[in-house]
């Protein structure tokens, strides 16, 4: 099983001959305005437009939302009653960590001017200690900016919570996601919105498709297969005990989704009005696909199958979702509710490995089948994309894939170097077989779920 | 005096509540349970794998009886818990060699 | 019972001759928005305005929200415990099927220039073709504009579960949704804000009285008669399994009317303000009208009650949000709470249709004497009205009565049909006996609403 | 017990010495916005900013969203399962009185010009009665401000609710709830956003620190020692029935509070901006700090303990999230998780009275904390500080002192006399033992929490 | 041995609890049940319709003891239990014919 | 006919389910209780206060079994359930008088 997976991850490995070529740069979204962050003093005249702010400000609060209790409530509703809270606590405790890192280094390695390679940010903003109230980015605050960034700090981690719950320590999981935020995250997001290698190519990434979805999905595969399944994976397993909680998660997600897309725009602009319908779409594509899937499947169409759906219909459409028109998000979010739907299988039953809340196949998958597709839906003129100034959609596929593979490839090698890391400092990250038993809501929180009588 | 554990499927419980009323018992304990028997569980199936639910829901009927009426409430309970297919359940019945009735202290069959 | 019934609609149909007076033209709120949205040509000079987008933007959000999940969670806390899923099944999947009708038919239909009788909208936006990123709908995009009206199309089919849950088949609920939509919703919504016949006569509805719940209401009760009693109705039902989750979902509907009302102001502006300062109001008073009447009627204040208030008070001054001010909110919100009570006894009692959630008692009654109640209130100068411009409110009242009984019509004849129709594709609409004492959440889904051991 | 609680009240009121000085009047975030409130008449160039707006409009959906559902379900998942709908239904009616009561006599007496000593606001505002729906204030509807702030009068009573739960008479808490708005909050709210004496002082009170936590946390505090302790209390209680149901509501809080402290800005500025960040930093840094003191004390890093937490922290930097930098966020966040944790211990434990859900603790001693804390942090070039003009910093300690004491004082005095009186109008505000062994649910609301099967 | 099997109202628990625990008694098991009988169920009412429910929350102790002290516990358990008002609950007696530890595989009175 | 009614610690469930499987048995009816012995409870903390758990979850097992297999079946469970730590739990035996198959009427031992 281990060495399948190594097939695979080897295979992925085997395009780096991808990496000499670059299209036409070209600068949307994000990177647009992490650009005009990264040199505010070259724009003396840039104004505050209060309409820009006011939507950025609540595309935060909605992106802060879908971690909390958003992705926390979608996590926990899947797992068993006994470990409910462990996951609740794992997506929480993140949160505030990933926060506190993001402002003591985080915005300033990933999103401030850095070294001359592209490699990594700078280290003049770390404590934000240079910060004024006074700094815009664009025609924003730059605390918003530091702010609405951050969120997306937060939820990337967290999405790696569905790896590895029902059994990992929880002082692991403090110490994994700090490191990887630094080591993963910070990077990623640099190459792509903070001027670094990629965005010189020109790669497209919208919201995350890469930055987020990509290094989240090859880090859980990585950490799931490190840590080993659960007892009884994958034929005695118990149901998720919750599955209205997933449902509840799962749209405050898809609400708070909208920030994350259309808050990419930077602006309450005509790009932003896109980015939330075909975001829109894609999901509500991608919901109906995975039901009907199911329904052949199965003979029952299900609740937590059609949340599901939406998940990977929003992850796949992240990275799109400035470049395509209506039609481009509705063949995305097809093509998501299917290629999510079998991956789930792939991943548990072929490989074997037990990433027990799919975030590999619906998020990894996800993410990088949107980054790829992207290519040509997003192609000026085809199915009403909108993005692509690239010569053609192939250079620009190109360009994808080499994001994709080298996102990819730092997840999974500095997942792997994590890992080991603490398994030291830990003594191991894995919870006793007693302590598994019981449930980890006892064992490590010394809490109970539900006490209804 | 004799306890009749009845063992059936939750969505017969409130036919055999009435069937026990109209035979005129007035006392029942009810309690929720699990069974496992010839009828099998189900499988349940969550983004493509498959989840075993070996136990299914039952519920567990404990009246206490006088003995000379113990037959037709047994009677009674087949009657109106029957549904002719697997997984109907049992009903056990089980020697009471006292009852007391809290309320006033009551002891023996007036206690029911 | 159906005599019964039959004799209540034919009494509404009674009053035919009013359908031949007009008042002078008004345009207000929404309609406003969408007549210029139906002419963007004219308006070469349009420039976006970022903080109205912004709110646009937010507002769209914020009625997703309502659905989803604040319905779902509402319907579904009030229904057993075996059928709780399939609830937010409903609301989940009519949400994704509503989106995708609006993209392919619905907005054309709805809210694009159509035939000169002002029946029905135009084919031009099929599939959004003509649909550039550049498009505005006033000072806003117009795919946001298509967004936020999408979420009123995503409501309104999803309000009609309350009539049906615990025993219909879960095609029948797709099937029925969709045709739902594109027979009944698309027309009205042209009729009122497509710049349909209600809208030249001057019929006011700011966010939906007419549009949303009193074609809701209708189609539900027409529904519930056809489809018939829950097994026990009405003497022998379980109480809601979940009181707090129906009251989370209130709380949600609260904060998302927000969006739902204001933003049909179509702008962050001084109409806005009022629309939610009366909203809010009117929510309140209701609320508490509820408590009090049930508190003297059955000795105890509930929360399903109390909350039922709220809803009956956000579906009252929804029509009537552009065109009163404090006190008529006031005054609106007191009769919802008092006349939506009666309706839950009178319908469920009085007519014997287990109508199971309240639909017609309480959005279709709220709608409807909210719609009623504008005509005066919303008199310039009377109790704070704002909105009123025609000569005298009786005037308005004629109109307004010609809009509620113009879309009940509609609504009860194409329910009746539709039902019929599907009834014959899916082999009866009702789910068998076995399965409805099963339980929709194993029957249908083949899930389990809560396993907490 | 009573008597040291006496004596811990007469220690704070020993300090009345303080009451005589002053600093240089400033004037921050909503301070600022008010006083445009009271004088709109000066202002004829004032016209409306669709941005500005647009934010006031979102801030208050954050903030009701707070309330409802936020903290209904925070305080209710705390509580037995057997009370948990009576406490969703206290937080419920409380948001709806309160509501009637700001348009009746709240907004007038909190926010409309007053009397010469600063004491109470004016009458001419008394059921809204010359609100115009084009009137501004400062550059965004008057109507909005008056929904804003609306939704505070309605979060601080509702925040009380923690101190009397699961033993308390219904009609008790509308009644003190209502006399409790008119008699505390509204004064206070005048004397420090009002134009009241206060802020002729120079207090600095952001949020409201002072104004919303000061008064609620002294109140609660006094009412749970005079309504005596839980059955059980302390020794033999029952854990928190629903931890996930706790933190999905401190979740909501997290995200409302971001509408509560960016906000009270008044617009969609720089100063909005950097109050959300700082509000961000100080939540997800008490919650940490909580959960690891936690983790060192028992062992055991607990769910319900790292949210309230982020409580705690929310609660600490309120007053002060207009004056300080990122630090001197990091810095409040750090104290509050500090301090509210020891306090928790010190209210049950050492003063042995039963405020059940830690008001006083977390939202009293935090909102105090951080009042007091602003004058140092908040100074220009201190750690990051923005906001503090006055000479030195201890000048304003002694004047942030003084708010703090005053509003105590009032707090304390009149929760007494309200409690006195109502307690003789509904014979006693404490439910029977019966009652209380019942459980509220049924004996209160005929009603029941789950039932699951 | 005997087991002593009682039903009472729910919040009676605890005082049963350390009512037995006084004279002595180490172990019990209790379950959730649902009762009933003379003392009706009740109505709820939600936006003007009845609900009737039938059942009302009780609570299942079972202790099994040496048949020399079963008295004792049953008075014991009467004593605590009581409110006089309706509902109260029964006690039924049963006869337990062997007793094992499981952690020990003893038998007999000495694993109670 | 016995029945042999078991109080273990819930995580053996699938374990002794397992077991009994093997040796034959094909019905079983399982209850969630709390139990209460030596093994005393635990303390959870929540913001510093301590709150005491008194009862702790266990489940109750209760099989039907003609006499002759008892012993055996007494052995397996106590195999299956053991982990040498305090709270294991208890078995119980106690005579069962008839027993019913509902869906079939049968009685005796062919019911079970
Ligand atoms: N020997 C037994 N002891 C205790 N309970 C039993 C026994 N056999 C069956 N049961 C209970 O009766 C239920 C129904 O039994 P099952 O074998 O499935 O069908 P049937 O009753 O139709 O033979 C089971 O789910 C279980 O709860
Ligand atoms: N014959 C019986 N068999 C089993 N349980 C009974 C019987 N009669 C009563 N009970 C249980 O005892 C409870 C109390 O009985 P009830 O008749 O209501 O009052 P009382 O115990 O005061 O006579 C019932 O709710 C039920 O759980
Ligand atoms: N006398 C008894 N009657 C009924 N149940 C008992 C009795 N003694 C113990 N139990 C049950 O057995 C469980 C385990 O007992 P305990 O005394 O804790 O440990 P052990 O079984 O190892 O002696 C208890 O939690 C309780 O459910």
């Amino acid at each position: 099983m281990i060495s399948r997976y190594l097939l695979l991850l080897a295979s992925l490995g085997l395009a780096p001959f991808l990496f000499g070529q670059s299209v036409d740069p070209l600068v949307t979204g994000s990177a647009d305005a992490v650009v005009q962050a990264a040199a505010p003093a070259t724009e003396e005249e840039a104004t505050l437009d209060s309409g820009n702010t006011a939507w950025m400000l609540t595309a935060t609060a909605l992106v802060l939302f879908m971690t909390l209790p958003g992705l926390a409530l979608f996590y926990g509703g899947l797992v068993q009653s006994k470990n409910v809270l462990s996951v609740l606590m794992h997506c929480f405790a993140i949160a505030c960590l990933a926060s506190i890192i993001w402002f003591a280094v985080g915005y300033s390695l990933a999103l401030t001017p850095g070294n001359e390679d592209g490699w990594i940010g700078g280290q003049t903003a770390f404590f934000l200690q240079n910060l004024s109230v006074d700094s815009l980015n664009g025609d924003h605050p730059e605390t918003v900016w530091i702010m609405f960034q951050m969120t997306f700090a937060i939820i990337t981690p967290a999405l790696i919570v569905g790896a590895f719950v029902e059994r990992i320590k929880f002082s692991a999981v403090l110490l994994f996601s700090a490191l990887w935020l630094v080591v993963v995250y910070c990077p990623v997001c640099y190459w792509v919105w903070g001027g670094g290698w990629l965005a010189e190519r020109g790669v497209i990434d919208f919201a995350g498709g890469i930055v987020v979805h990509a290094t989240a999905g090859a880090s859980a595969l990585t950490l799931a297969a490190m840590l080993g399944r659960r007892h009884g994976f994958p034929r005695s397993l118990k149901p998720p005990h919750n599955p209205g909680m997933v449902m509840t998660g799962a749209a405050m997600l898809w609400v708070g989704w909208f920030g994350f897309n259309a808050g990419s725009a930077a602006a309450a602009d005509t790009s932003a009005g896109m980015a939330m319908l075909v975001t829109h779409l894609s999901a509500a594509t991608a919901s109906l696909v995975w039901m009907f899937v199911e329904w052949r499947k199965t003979g029952k169409p299900g609740l937590v199958g059609i949340v599901t759906g939406t998940i990977a219909g929003l992850a796949t459409i992240t990275p799109a979702s400035g470049s395509v028109g209506p039609l481009g998000a509705i063949i995305i979010g097809a093509s998501a509710g299917l290629v999510c739907y079998y991956a789930c299988g792939f991943v548990k039953e072929k490989l074997g490995i037990d990433d027990s809340l799919d975030v590999a196949a619906v998020h990894g998958v996800g993410g990088i089948l949107g980054t790829l597709l992207v290519s040509y839906l997003g192609w000026k003129g085809e199915l009403g994309g909108l993005g692509i100034n690239a010569d053609n959609w192939q250079d620009q596929l190109v360009v994808q894939a080499q994001g994709c593979l080298a996102a990819i490839a730092l997840s999974v090698v500095a997942t792997y170097i994590i890992v080991k890391v603490i398994s030291a400092l830990t003594g191991g990250i894995r919870v006793s077989d007693e302590e598994e038993t019981k449930g980890l809501d006892q064992a490590a929180h010394g809490e109970n779920g539900y006490s209804l009588s | 005096m004799k306890l009749i554990k009845s063992i059936i499927k939750p969505f017969k419980l409130e036919d055999v509540k009435d069937a026990l009323s109209e035979i005129g018992i007035e006392g029942m304990t009810v309690i929720e349970a699990k069974g496992f028997g010839r009828q099998k569980g189900h499988t349940e199936i969550y983004r493509g794998s498959e989840y075993t639910i070996d136990f299914l829901p039952k519920v567990v009927i404990e009246v206490a009886v006088p003995d000379d009426i113990a037959d037709k409430v047994i009677e009674t309970i087949v009657k109106a818990a029957k549904t002719e297919k697997i997984g109907d359940g049992k009903i056990f019945v089980i020697p009471v060699e006292q009852a007391v009735r809290i309320r006033t202290g009551e002891q023996g069959e007036v206690a029911l």
